[in-house]
């Protein structure tokens, strides 16, 4: 029970999820959600290797430490962006953001 | 098992393992934290997901108490919860018809995202169950937050450094973004 | 570079600067004043003509040839040395060279009086003096095709003196390309030699027992004798590429003298018989020089018959004359080549000389118009025109007989066919140059007085009445002195025989040849008189009764319409057209035709950019998973 | 004045013309852009220093003993081998005299500019401290970043201040030396990789014994690499569309001292580090070489504008290099370097010459002008002067390499180097079909009032023009130093 699988087998499905609503989410700020999700499988991981494999305890940690940080910075530019782009288009739908179309 | 799990888990009869209640503990948390993920993809009202998101940023956090180190349960709920997700719902709620909207789904979009996410599961599953995970040979046991404030200030100053560094740049970056637009709107 | 500089080497130094120093001076300090350009020039010339003259004093008894040399180029195995090299030949060269410079400089004082671009005349004058007298004191063959280049251009320079003429313009760069064409050969030649002898030396080619020690096999000593050839006959305008000399005048009639008649032009002439030894070693070579030196005669002497132009016929009359000197080369008489050489160097710059004065006072070419408006009048020059064409047409005691006499002798000893050649041509000189003198002499009609007579040229003097003294007895004194020349020279020989071959020989030409030589002159003389000096003459040729002749002698054996159909039809319309068509068609069509190919194909491309983001993460995830199983599971 | 170049041998003057271009560089961007004329007399100011150090260098450079001298070598990254390693021989000197002539010539030149002076300058500048870099570096590494450095800001150059086509030009050009660096750097990793030494020193390079079949490839892509700069046919028709459309003193470095890079780059790279696979194409170069020079000056024949002319002549003037370079032989490299060094002077002043003819009649085609000796007599002398030059006329520059070269050309490839001489007389033709065009004839009344080129305006042409006729006049002075190491060039045949 009680071992590094189950923890990985958590993280991963966690990834999936949040995978599954990138991609098929039309709102921005529901892919941000989904994109937390997956962040947050990544450090689960870390913690998980950390806890079971390493040889010093502090590195998981501050890894982790460091993505929550990244988590921060990456939601306050994601919703400044996400504003931008709803100035821009008065919608937050990305299929409507195609300017890069070719 | 770990000491740990005294604190937080009151006293109970001899009848009941203390092992059996931490694992059930544990599935519990594991089920919570599934469910508000799940809840946060799949339902279809943003409020709702960001519950979800919070219900599973929880659960998550009870995992890491599970992994030795409370100090970065309380960042997550801290930081995640406490920073991320109230901005996402300010955002939400100071321009309200972004909050109104709600473009519907297309199937196949969701059956192709599903398929992707399951060949991914499928992949990272093998490689699991596959590789023989061996832990190091020499492991320190020295779990305390002191210790990782030591060393987070001595030998991962960069890492701090820089995390440092990398907020400051996004919050101006944020401003410069948001504030950029309002002038063009404004100038209109 | 020189080692040790002694007084002699100095003085060589000064003659062979001094006048591209000149040059220099006056193109860049003194362009704006004529007169300091002219003092400039005209010192330079002397202080050449001088050191020059004091050279040939000091080894006119020399045993062998002084040679000046050092480094001026090293590369590898490869030596190409600049100096000087004084052995008889050069130096009656540099004589001849250096006086006809010099008395040109001072004849042009007047006949270029009131020309604004008189400065740019002197300095051309002095570049061409300087690249003349160090192609003629040049100890190796490589230096003297640099400065036989240089002769070209400035020969080039001068005859677009007048450059806002097209025709002006036209002859110069015919002049040009078609002695370059020439040179081409002489280049290929010259490198031919150097690769198989190792060096350029005239020491060596100039010398009969040498030439046999050079180890060149008899096929290449008579490829590259011919290939060098080839540049004597561009710049000597022999017979294919003579259309170029009639073109020339278009210069200034002085320049036509310096260098199209008595210099320039003799530089083929002088190369041959530069390196005469090396020429003798090979006798396809020395036939060579004798056919073309013979066709040449012959085609041009016809073409002087029809001109009216007297510059023309003067050219015409050079071709042929230079065309001479190769005969006598070809058949083996070098000292004949040379003393014709000698002699038609100073009798025709007379001829050009009075043909300048004459157009310089009528502002006319045409010698029928001169002697309508009273060219007899004019004294002087008549009477040196009249000497020059005595000499010219070998009528004794002037020089050009004696010198005509030995190269007729030259030819009888190689055969009849050539003196039979020799002597008609010696006929048709003397009918048409006697044709110039007596419709000078004589004109026939009314005779109209010119309406500014001899005040003409003090009009055109540049300082008004007080110097035109200056502008006319430069010019005539030139004529008296070059006159002179050409009355005495002749008699000189025997000397100038012992001093260029060290030996005087016997006299060569039988009695014979000297009379049928004789008769033939007179012949064309006499039929000349009939036809243009008798009191009741028409003056027009017997040429004039058989019009296609006529019009073939006249449009020079249509020889300039060929090269004109050649270089419009092959190099312009053919290979020219060709190629730029290539360069528009197919190697830029070809690279824009990638360029668009390339352009269209990112625009197909560019269509699988639908703009969404989350298919472009969807692919990616996808390639991700696909890459992870394949990894995993194979 | 020996001491003094004994102490000049000290200085590190090749990382000094460096810093001088590059702080010219910088203090230019630093003016502000509304005093143009402040812009004009620092941009002097710094090349004539630029041109004072080669000078200095072209003297101090010890001819008796040869080999690299002024040496500054230092390990960069040494994990890679990457070296700072800058020093002269006398195949890169006469190179570097040249570029510091025409950069200065080129700067005096462009004294009358108007439109945005202070970025033209600045990318004037930036070009050329790329072409000094490849010139000195004897680092592939260095040499590589600095020939694109080279390259690129040709784009704006002519892009911004060009003429006639210039949006084309400037595309078609960049393209093609792009696409010639592209198979440069294949070429220099082929080798790194190959010679097992890790280093990209090129003296220790070719110390590597590489294999004739590396060699054999490793030299055609530098030929062709290098080649496109080069002008060798048939890639060559960027060259007369991208003069035609640069601004006067773009041009005069493009065709001045950037093809320049070309050759030196084959011969430097190519021929230096596989000599094998040099002679084994040698046969193909001679063949291109002299393709190149016939078909120039054909196409050159047809030209009428001015520009087209000079570019179509550069083409068959740097086909002679080629051919120089083909023959293996010590000759031949005399010729064909000394030929880079006379050809680059000789069209700076072409350019320069049509340049200034071009600004005041704003017309640059043959039958528009006219009788220009009348309107123009000194600009149109140093036109004709140089044009002559280009003919091949003896006592100026060009003459003695091409002397040289077709000596040699015609020793080693008897048939082509006599095809080769023959184009001379094309390139006669042309040449003077084009002085006369221009320059002779009745004056075209529309120009009559035109100014010709007073004493300062002059003065960059009177440099070109003095220094054509010095080095015709007196050729030694550049060949005994290029001869110092084209002797002991490997493979080369000792003539």
């Amino acid at each position: 029970m009680n071992e590094l699988q189950v923890y990985l087998f958590v993280a991963l499905i966690l990834f999936c999820l949040g995978l599954t609503g990138v991609l098929q989410r039309r709102s921005l700020i529901a892919m941000l959600i989904s994109v937390e999700l997956m962040l947050n499988a990544a450090s689960l991981n870390f913690m998980a290797f950390n806890r079971f494999l390493t040889p010093e305890p502090a590195v998981g940690q501050i890894v982790t430490l460091f993505i929550i940080g990244t988590a921060a910075a990456e939601a306050a530019i994601g919703l400044s962006i996400i504003l931008a782009v709803f100035r821009r288009y008065q919608s937050i739908d990305i299929e409507r953001a195609r300017e890069l179309k070719g | 098992m770990e000491p740990l799990m005294a604190v937080i888990i009151p006293t109970l009869p001899e009848l009941i393992k203390f092992e059996w209640v931490a694992q059930a503990a544990f599935y519990f948390i594991i089920g919570v934290t599934l469910a508000g993920a799940v809840s946060a993809v799949f339902l279809r009202r943003i409020i709702h997901n960001i519950l979800g998101l919070i219900v599973a940023l929880f659960g998550v956090a009870g995992l890491f108490i599970y992994l030795n180190s409370e100090f970065l349960a309380l960042m997550q709920i801290l930081i995640y919860v406490g920073a991320i997700c109230i901005s996402i719902v300010f955002a939400i709620m100071l321009s309200d018809p972004m909050y109104k909207e709600d473009p519907r789904r297309r199937l196949t979009k969701v059956f192709a995202s599903v398929l992707v996410s399951l060949l991914i599961l499928a992949g990272f599953l093998s490689m699991i169950t596959k590789t023989p995970f061996e832990a190091a040979a020499q492991r320190s046991d020295d779990w305390t937050v002191t210790t990782v404030g030591n060393l987070l200030l001595t030998r991962y100053a960069l890492v701090f450094e820089l995390i440092s560094f990398v907020l400051v740049v996004a919050i101006i970056g944020a401003i410069v973004i948001a504030g950029q637009g309002r002038k063009q709107r404004s100038l209109k | 570079m020189l080692d040790g500089l002694s007084f002699e080497l100095l003085m060589a130094i000064v003659a062979s600067m001094a006048p591209v120093l000149c040059f220099g001076l006056i193109m860049v300090f003194t362009r704006r004043s004529i007169s300091a350009s002219v003092t400039v020039g005209i010192i330079g010339s002397f202080l050449s003509w001088f050191a020059s003259l004091y050279l040939f004093l000091h080894y006119f008894h020399a045993e062998e040839a002084v040679v000046f040399k050092g480094a001026w180029v090293v590369s590898a195995s490869l030596k190409i040395p600049f100096g000087y090299y004084f052995d008889p030949h050069s130096l009656l060269m540099l004589m001849i060279v250096a006086t006809i410079s010099l008395v040109i400089q001072i004849y042009s004082i007047g006949y270029m009086a009131g020309d604004p671009g008189k400065s740019r005349y002197y300095a051309f004058l002095c570049l061409f003096s300087w690249s003349m007298i160090n192609l003629v004191i040049a100890p190796g063959l490589l230096q003297l095709y640099i400065f036989w280049e240089l002769v070209g251009v400035s020969s080039y320079l001068l005859i677009g003196f007048y450059f806002e003429k097209w025709s002006a313009s036209e002859a110069g760069k015919k002049a040009f390309v078609m002695t370059r064409a020439g040179d081409i050969g002489f280049f290929i030649g010259i490198i031919i030699l150097m690769l198989t002898t190792g060096h350029l030396s005239i020491a060596v080619f100039g010398n009969a027992a040498e030439v046999g020690n050079t180890g060149l096999s008899q096929a290449l000593l008579t490829l590259s004798a011919i290939l060098i050839f080839s540049g004597a006959v561009g710049k000597s305008a022999q017979f294919p590429l003579l259309t170029w000399l009639p073109d020339a005048m278009e210069g200034p009639t002085p320049v036509s003298a310096l260098l199209h008649s008595a210099t320039m032009v003799a530089a083929g002439v002088y190369l041959v018989s530069r390196i005469f030894p090396f020429y003798a070693a090979s006798s396809t070579a020395m036939m060579v020089v004798l056919i073309i030196g013979t066709i040449t005669m012959l085609l041009s002497s016809t073409m002087a018959m029809t001109a009216r132009d007297i510059k023309q016929v003067w050219a015409f009359s050079t071709i042929s004359q230079l065309g001479f000197m190769f005969m006598g080369l070809g058949a083996g008489a070098y000292f004949a080549g040379v003393f014709h050489l000698t002699t038609h160097a100073f009798f025709k710059a007379l001829l050009f000389l009075c043909a300048g004065v004459f157009i310089h006072h009528f502002e006319t070419n045409d010698f029928f118009e001169m002697s309508k408006a009273g060219a007899r009048k004019m004294l002087i020059p008549m009477i040196t025109v009249t000497i020059g064409v005595a000499a010219l047409s070998g009528i004794p005691p002037f020089s050009g007989f004696f010198s005509k006499e030995a190269i007729m002798a030259g030819l009888a000893h190689k055969g009849n066919i050539w003196l039979i050649a020799g002597l008609l041509g010696a006929a048709m000189t003397a009918y048409y140059s006697f044709r110039v003198i007596f419709v000078m002499w004589f004109p026939k009609g009314e005779v109209e007085e010119h309406g500014h007579g001899h005040e003409g040229g003090h009009d055109d003097g540049h300082g008004g009445g007080r110097w035109a003294w200056v502008t006319e007895w430069s010019m005539l004194s030139v004529l008296l002195i070059l006159g002179a020349i050409t009355l005495v020279l002749g008699f000189f020989q025997k000397e100038l025989e012992h001093f260029l071959t060290g030996h005087s020989a016997e006299h060569h030409g039988s009695q014979l040849i000297l009379v049928l030589a004789l008769g033939c002159a007179l012949a064309g003389v006499i039929l000349a008189w009939f036809e243009f000096g008798a009191k009741n003459a028409k003056q027009e040729g017997f040429l004039s009764r058989m019009k296609s002749v006529e019009a073939l002698f006249s449009n020079r054996w249509y020889m300039d319409h060929a090269y004109r159909k050649l270089l419009d039809y092959v190099v312009y319309g053919g290979i020219t057209n060709t190629f730029t068509r290539n360069d528009r068609v197919i190697i830029d069509g070809g690279i824009d035709g990638l360029c668009r190919f390339t352009v269209s194909l990112g625009r197909a491309v560019s269509r699988i950019q639908s703009g969404l983001l989350q298919y472009n993460l969807y692919l990616t995830f996808l390639v991700v998973a696909l890459m992870g199983l394949y990894f995993l599971l194979v | 004045m020996a001491d003094f170049y004994e102490i000049v041998r000290q200085w590190p003057l090749l990382s000094g013309i460096q810093v001088v271009t590059a702080l010219g560089l910088l203090v230019i961007m630093f003016i502000p852009e509304d005093r143009p004329e402040v812009i004009k007399k620092v941009a002097a100011v710094f090349s004539g220093l630029d041109l004072i150090i080669c000078i200095l260098l072209f003297l101090a450079y010890d001819k008796e003993i040869g080999g690299l001298q002024f040496v500054e070598k230092f390990l960069w990254v040494k994990t890679l081998g990457i070296h700072y390693f800058n020093a002269v021989d006398g195949i890169n000197l006469p190179m570097l005299l040249l570029t510091g002539i025409v950069l200065f010539t080129g700067c005096l030149t462009m004294w009358q500019l108007e439109n945005r002076v202070k970025e033209y300058f600045a990318f004037s500048f930036l070009l050329v401290l790329g072409v000094f870099g490849v010139f000195m570096s004897f680092d592939l590494f260095f040499l590589f970043v600095y020939y694109d450095i080279a390259l690129f800001p040709m784009y704006p150059l002519i892009a911004i201040w060009g003429s006639t086509r210039k949006e084309y030009g400037a595309m078609k050009l960049t393209l093609y030396l792009l696409a010639g660096s592209a198979l440069i750097l294949p070429g220099i990793i082929l080798l790194y990789i190959k010679s097992g030494l890790w280093t990209f020193d090129l003296i220790a390079l070719s110390g590597a014994q590489f294999t004739p079949y590396i060699q054999s490839i490793g030299f055609l892509l530098f030929y062709f690499g290098f080649g496109v700069l080069a002008g060798v046919w048939p890639f060559h028709t960027w060259s007369p569309v991208g003069h035609v459309a640069a601004p006067t003193s773009v041009s005069m470095i493009h065709a001045g001292v950037l093809m320049k890079l070309g050759a030196y780059g084959v011969l430097r790279v190519g021929a230096f580090l596989c000599p094998e696979g040099w002679v084994q194409w040698a046969d193909l170069m001679a063949v291109l070489a002299v393709v190149g020079i016939v078909y120039g000056a054909f196409v050159g024949l047809a030209q009428t504008d001015l520009k087209y002319v000079i570019g179509y002549s550069s083409v068959s003037h740097m086909g002679i290099v080629g051919l120089g370079l083909s023959t293996v032989t010590v000759s031949g490299l005399n010729g064909a370097v000394f030929q880079m060094f006379a050809h680059g002077i000789m069209t700076a002043l072409l350019f320069s010459s049509v340049g200034y003819i071009y600004d005041k009649t704003h017309t640059k085609t043959t039958f528009e002008l006219g009788g220009m000796s009348r309107n123009m007599p000194i600009i149109s002398g140093f036109f004709i002067l140089a044009a002559m030059a280009g003919v091949g006329v003896p006592a100026l520059a060009s003459f003695w390499a091409e002397l040289l070269v077709f000596i040699s050309a015609v020793k080693v490839f008897p048939i082509r180097g006599i095809l080769a001489i023959c184009g001379l007389l094309v390139s006669a033709l042309f040449m003077l079909r084009v002085v006369m065009k221009t320059f002779y004839g009745p004056a075209n009344p529309k120009f009559a009032g035109l100014p010709d080129v007073n004493f300062w305006l002059a003065s960059p042409r009177i440099i070109l023009a003095g220094v054509i006729v010095l080095f015709g006049l007196f050729p030694w002075l550049m060949l005994n130093l290029i001869q110092v190491s084209t002797q002991s060039f490997p493979k080369v045949m000792g003539f």
